[in-house]
């Protein structure tokens, strides 16, 4: 690498002075202008639909153009812990849950929210989060989400005990901590509250009121069969409708319109003879969906105890109006966690090992491929509305 | 075990609101035990990390154990007691299988796993600890899943930073530590 | 050159223990240009970063100018205004040549370096700039060493922070910015 | 590799159960014993000499031992920024002088020194440094340094105004900071003070008494060529001399035994014939020595501007008493640091990339190579004494 950079840039130093030691100066009669001390990049208050915000599950957060061949970064955020992203749809603003040390990795502990302006990327509030509980997990789904319009956050705890501190992220506060005992995520609900999954096998729901507290909750009849057939806990969301697959590929919807979640039907992802196959889900983010109808699900073959979290070679796409496949998408490379774009011409977006591959979700043709310089473990794919 | 699991959940959920973190630690260690689902082939994979070893290096110095009925390389994500360990190998730090490298706090909680022991044909149930409050992780990744379930069941997920009742919850690294014999499967 | 070296170190003495941060700062900016010592041919160098990047990357996405006085692509090392650089290149991190990126600021002192602009022929006197307080940095890592000092001659050595006169000193990149046309040598 | 592992593990089940079902469980009539909860590592409170400290310049502080083919990791400490270590000889701790920031890369910073048991690695002091002022450049030697036999620790700060923070060890607690305008880094003098090189090319001296506080002080006439043929600032004792070696290949011996340092003689390391073929000192930790009378020397030939910091090809040895070359040592790969272990028969420890060479120094012959994980810039090498 060294000697070949040397040898380009002697040749062009040889260039420059064999072939136009004046002309140059002559084809640019003033010199290249001084420029300003400081010149800090900004963006765009609303971000375009190509970009993404891509979570290196505790290293950065990285803002990435997938929409064009630039490619380009767009800028990053810091991320110490299992750190997780909210973007709300209608404020200049975005925030992160993270965890620091006052020593580096040891000391104080210190739990917060960072409220990061969209323009500058400047930390623009804070609100540290009390009582050192914020769980510690392998960022995934359902540790930190919106209710109330997206007025309020609420960030999932465990330490073994479960619970959920509801925050004001309008007026930048704490508002209250809801215990969950045995039950684990957060999956918002109705109005103003959550629902969380179980460890009965049930989902138990609780409503909140403008304050944050618990006024009133209910819980499902056991539907999780946690040893044999568990829910993945990554989900999507369709018309309302939040859509789990189990580890031997049933679906399995939710209904969070109301209050209280209610559990719908389930249906199988896989034929008798796929199962037979060991056709099953597979991966980490291994959910995206239009919002409208198409459900997208990474599906590996030859699937066996331990392989549920690896990285899948297709992806079947299916109408949850029909409950049927309608189309089968091989990856050329494995994927471990995908998303569709809010573009409206949406683009699949798939991280597999350490690139990220973007793909026409209609003809299952790949568009380009960046690469995801420092990614080590997994990843969560956050597409801009 | 689907049993067992009812109950072990039942007990989960009854102690987390009304025990102190100490206690509700014994009682896990006492419950996992025996509510891990017991995997008993081992089935050996790593990330890139174990890819990028090279046989003279230091990164994954082999480690023995220097007794035949624990055999193999304790810095290698093939080793026996790994089957469902996702994390850094404390051996790569200045730790053992079964001992956490010096300034970091070993977790008194776990996940639990089943792994077969090629020199003596028995399946051991293992205790996966995580060590705390050291360097930052990132060396001798393994991530082997069998048995693993999502974090609905905690006492079988190893996505939880099982860093509890410890000074810093900053992740360091996970050891295997024996617990015993793994009771007959039906 | 020997003498205004002398001089300017005289000045930095001087200054140094009996200014404010800030005027030093100013003092500096105005000496930097002239003290730098200035190395003619820039030769192309990089580090194991650039040897990994990839023609189809996004760590290395080409950032052009658009203005053909002002040619090469500025997330490459080869980039003609990197001669003297060490560090991590901001255009890698939304940034671009001479803008840090978003939520990082500009330290307003710097070191020095001399640039040949392949486009006119002339040579520049570039400063590099770093940008402090973003992420960590660790991608597009380039070193090019001409005309680096040790630093005991803080104003030509690359290896300091150049993270003064803004709220955090941890670095994230660096930019190279042009000061002016290069005073013709003797 | 998966597809690898799979297959050896399969096959060492086969083994188990063809040919030994019963077998392997006679052999050991006993399983192996539950083990103890919780259980950590500890180390000798008197390191061996096979053992050498490696700063990787701000990730972590290792300590490996390269004196046998083990080649295991002992330990590792945190570091966060430009993060320096002092080892006493004769206590069971050792210092890191670091930095850190209250949110990570932002926030309040605190520069402080952590005291570290030996036995355990356990932080079992802290002196928190004043006036945020720490220099923050890359891990190099000046930096940290003690005096008083050991029982001070000096800070160098660079704000870009210059500073020495004077640190009583033993107290744990922060005695004077002395103003060093236009002068850089730090080189005890004396029995208790430190001498520092200036940007007039002088090395300043500084006498503190046992409070910290400068009494007196002595600079020397220029003699450091900053501008052309300047001093690296890496260097090594010798005798109670400190050698130091230019740019351009000649050695500069500094006596540093009496409070006011005493610029000695140099010499040429290269003959004009090595000169006209452009053999030059180069890289970061560029010189070492066995403290008795042989200097070693990181050399390169075609070298140019901006090659100073380069790997070497070689190692030059040079008899300091009679300053004549006795040896040169051609590196299996370049190196960029060099140290030498203080055994009684003492090892060469080149870090070349992200690999730790380690030589014989009396023959050149490679012992064992180790490699470096996650190395990615420059390394301090300081071996157990």
């Amino acid at each position: 690498m060294r000697a070949f950079s040397a040898t380009t840039a002697a040749s062009a130093i040889l260039g420059a002075l064999i072939c136009r030691p004046l002309g140059a100066a002559q084809r640019f009669a003033d010199p290249l202008p001084p420029e300003t001390i400081p010149d800090v990049a900004t963006l765009p208050a609303k971000y375009p639909t190509g970009w993404v915000f891509l979570d290196y599950a505790s290293e950065r957060i990285e803002i990435r153009n997938v929409g064009s061949d630039a490619r380009t970064v767009k800028g990053d955020v810091q991320a110490r812990d299992s750190t997780t992203l909210l973007v709300p749809d209608d404020r200049p603003e975005f925030y992160t849950a993270d965890t620091v040390w006052s020593r580096y990795t040891r000391g104080t502990r210190t739990d917060y929210i960072t409220v990061y302006d969209n323009r500058t990327l400047d930390p623009i509030g804070e609100i540290v989060l009390p009582g050192a509980k914020r769980a510690l997990i392998t960022a995934m789904q359902g540790m930190f989400e919106f209710t109330d319009h997206q007025h309020m956050g609420l960030v999932f705890n465990f330490t073994p005990a479960s619970s959920v501190t509801v925050v004001d992220l309008l007026a930048r506060k704490v508002l209250s901590s809801v215990d969950i005992p045995g039950c684990m995520l957060i999956f918002p609900s109705g109005e103003r509250g959550f629902s969380t999954l179980c460890s009965s096998g049930t989902m138990l729901s609780v409503k909140l009121d403008a304050h944050g507290r618990a006024i009133g909750h209910a819980e499902t009849k056991p539907f999780n069969h946690l040893g044999h057939n568990p829910l993945f806990t990554a989900s999507t969301l369709i018309g309302g409708v939040r859509y789990f697959v189990t580890m031997r590929g049933d679906v399995q919807p939710i209904d969070m319109r109301s209050a209280y979640a209610k559990v719908l039907p389930g249906w199988p992802l896989v034929s008798a003879a796929e199962k037979a196959a060991h056709w099953r889900p597979s991966g980490w983010q291994l959910l995206a969906s239009d919002g409208i109808r198409d459900l997208y699900v990474l599906m590996q073959s030859h699937a066996h105890e331990g392989t549920q979290k690896d990285a899948a070679n297709e992806i079947w796409v299916y109408d949850v109006a029909t409950r049927t496949r309608i189309r089968r998408l091989r990856l050329v490379r494995p994927g471990g966690s995908i998303a569709l774009t809010h573009a409206k011409k949406p683009l699949l977006v798939v991280q597999a090992g350490d690139r990220l591959d973007v793909y026409d979700p209609a003809t299952g043709a790949l568009i380009r491929s960046l690469n995801l310089p420092g990614f080590h473990t997994r990843m969560l794919i956050q597409p801009v509305r | 075990m689907a049993d067992l699991d009812r109950f072990t959940e039942r007990m989960l959920r009854g102690f987390a609101h009304r025990t102190s973190r100490r206690s509700l630690f014994s009682v896990l260690g006492g419950m996992l035990a025996g509510a891990a689902s017991l995997p008993l082939l081992p089935l050996a994979r790593a990330d890139g990390a174990t890819s990028a070893a090279d046989p003279n290096s230091g990164e994954r110095a082999p480690v023995y154990s220097g007794n035949p009925q624990d055999p193999g390389n304790q810095s290698s994500c093939d080793y026996w007691r790994y089957c469902a360990i996702d994390g850094s190998i404390c051996a790569c730090y200045g730790g053992s299988a079964h001992a956490c490298p010096p300034g970091t706090e070993m977790s008194p909680i776990c996940w639990i796993g089943t792994c077969r022991n090629p020199a003596d044909g028995r399946n051991y149930i293992v205790s996966y600890n995580d060590c705390c409050g050291g360097i930052l992780w990132g060396r001798c990744n393994c991530q082997r899943n069998d048995g693993d379930r999502p974090v609905v069941r905690p006492q079988n997920n190893n996505e939880i930073t099982w860093c509890f009742g410890v000074k810093s919850q900053s992740y360091t690294c996970t050891v295997a530590i024996i617990l015993g014999v793994a009771p007959k499967q039906k």
